[in-house]
């Protein structure tokens, strides 16, 4: 980890060097060592502001991109601020945006590696002249297909969907409670568990998500923390403080109650 | 490593003959004669180990070549195996071409759900179909139909012969438009097309899909 | 002449990597465990008589290519050709694409934040990626998937080579969708107003792509 001396210094980044706003804003968090499932987003968006000024001016190509992405760091720090009602099973505002950051800071990962093995295939070479050959016509080679054969094929064919202007939205049958129950079910035994086991007997992607966004949530509330040695381990679910972990937490997911010190 | 697997690595990499002079360029520390050594040893080498290669000299230079006899196991290669039969999206473009020319292959890329210009080259390599006419719409696209091999082949006396039972789908029995122009529109993103210039873009783009595809053509498949 | 001759001759003059069974197409007497014996043997040879060329297991198939240490020599000729290395982008979108194949456009901008429709063509000019379905989802948007020249690129032997899913994060390892379905509607305003799509299975229907396309190569290669 290098030490970051003068932090407004550090602040100015080259735009240029970033793939997009994610890229940027991966960069932000991960240079200042942040918790990614814990992002300051107030302090983040500003950062994330002032790297982008002049941004519009510079026309950079895809400026568009970064704003738009200010435009939601913004929205979400708004909708942070805002008191949320007992119960309320809504995902932290911050939730998808730490699910995309995961995301990509994986794809980054993984392109590092295909630039690697990009510049391994690099280092051989095919057999570079190759006499042209006669290749007889394609169309002298007796074609055996029947009549009957393209007139099958034709009855498969089938117009495709017109398109619906409507949208369909899924009705979510995965509680975020029932993630919650789970999580601290199975840290009563145990002091910390892989989400992974979390997620085993269960096939639908809503599942995982759901069990994600419960262990942010709790993470929020401080009931337990999340933690990952390195962007390809495992994550590990900690308990935080064993006398909170208790099934009445459940029922009262309320953003003051975390909240201590 | 030996200054004769330089010498080989050279050769078998290069795009032309090279002669010894410029084979030295490899390394600092070669010279004309230690390549002409290397070539010597080389040439030997491949004779003495029945290599299906050798090492041949041109007017240029040095080159490896495969050896002639081994001509007509790559005659052979290249002509013989080939499916006699079409595959099965071939069989249902032709079926749609058929049914619906003259037809454009976006046209036939939306009926089928998937790109389609490598099954069109093999129909117009069997010359079953060919490009019968150009579009008046956006970037004047290809229009295909079928040819009169294909009438013979099948044994039809003209596309009237067609059958057009009840059982046929309705997008092949019928020509009805295929719907919205932002259907097609939307098509435009199989070539590329910017959202942002969809209107104008479009026009560039078909255009650039035709010039590449006809050089395609000339490039074995893989 | 000898198997392992013929099998030999076939791959040295092959522009690509060839399957077993697409070099059996070299003489009719010939099987494919003749020629993975050949390939076996010539393997061995190569390495006994220190060739500065191997024979390499890749893009699901046999390629002679030079040996890695030879690189700096070959470098230097102008005569040598060289594969154009992939931006930054373009590496980070076949990423996207290797993993979550088939997948349309629009999820490949939401992951990476950016608008693709360029890259996505160039990388569908240079072969490394091709539509391989359309989507059952609004709009059918086109799906794309990678190709046999992109693991030739990388010198991937199959998709197996990509970095393996026990190293992955759990949250991508579960191929974890973008977001319930809502949130990606909500990404609209990011994309321009289209409709997201949703992916499916992911490596098998690559696989079936490979299968397919290595049919559809209806044409040998030079």
């Amino acid at each position: 980890m290098e030490s970051v001396p003068e932090r407004e210094d550090f602040m100015v980044v080259e735009i240029e060097r970033f793939q997009g706003p994610l890229d940027l804003l991966l960069h932000l968090i991960r240079k200042q060592d942040v918790d990614i499932f814990d992002i300051p987003i107030s302090t983040i968006t500003d950062q994330f502001l002032k790297a982008i000024k002049g941004l519009a001016a510079n026309d950079i190509d895809g400026a568009g991109e970064f704003l738009e992405m200010a435009a939601g760091l913004i929205r979400i720090k708004a909708q942070m601020l805002l008191p949320r009602p007992v119960g309320d099973e809504e995902e932290d505002p911050r939730a998808e945006l730490v699910r995309r950051l995961l995301e990509y800071e994986l794809i980054r990962e993984v392109s590092g590696r295909l630039r690697v093995a990009q510049s391994q295939r690099a280092r051989r070479f095919r057999k570079a002249y190759i006499p042209p050959r006669i290749k007889r016509d394609i169309s002298e080679m007796t074609l055996e297909t029947t009549w009957d054969e393209v007139y099958a094929a034709a009855l498969h064919i089938r117009m495709p969907l017109p398109r619906r202007v409507d949208h369909q939205v899924s009705t979510r049958t995965v509680s975020m409670e029932e993630k919650a129950t789970l999580i601290l079910e199975a840290l009563k035994e145990n002091a910390s568990v892989q989400f992974s086991k979390l997620l085993s007997g269960f096939k639908e992607r809503s599942h995982g998500v759901m069990t994600f966004l419960a262990g942010l949530e709790l993470t929020r509330r401080r009931v337990l923390f999340l933690r990952q040695s390195s962007p390809f381990q495992e994550l590990w679910i900690y308990r935080r403080d064993e006398e909170e972990v208790d099934d009445e937490l459940v029922g009262k997911l309320d953003p003051e109650k975390g909240v201590e010190g | 490593m030996n200054v004769y697997q330089i010498v080989e690595a050279v050769l078998f990499a290069s795009d032309a003959p090279l002669t010894a002079h410029e084979i030295a360029r490899a390394d600092e520390g070669l010279d004309e004669d230690q390549v002409e050594s290397a070539l010597v040893f080389l040439r030997a080498e491949y004779d003495d180990s029945s290599r299906s290669f050798e090492l041949v000299q041109v007017a240029e230079g040095y080159q490896i070549l495969t050896r002639p006899e081994f001509a007509s196991y790559l005659e052979r290669f290249d002509n013989v195996p080939r499916p006699a039969r079409l595959s099965g999206p071939a069989l249902e473009t032709l079926a749609i071409i058929a049914y619906r020319q003259p037809i454009g292959r976006l046209e036939i890329e939306y009926i089928r759900g998937v790109g389609a210009s490598g099954v069109i080259r093999t129909l117009q390599d069997r010359h079953l179909i060919d490009v019968v006419a150009r579009s008046e719409g956006l970037g004047r696209p290809l229009l295909y139909g079928t040819t009169r091999q294909f009438l013979e082949h099948f044994g039809f006396r003209s596309l009237e012969d067609l059958p057009r039972p009840e059982e046929l789908p309705i997008v092949l029995r019928e020509r009805t438009p295929l719907g919205p122009e932002d259907d097609l529109a939307e098509e435009d993103d199989a070539v590329g097309g910017e959202v942002a210039e969809k209107s104008t873009g479009q026009l560039k783009v078909a255009t650039e899909t035709l010039e590449q595809s006809s050089q395609e053509a000339e490039e074995p498949h893989r």
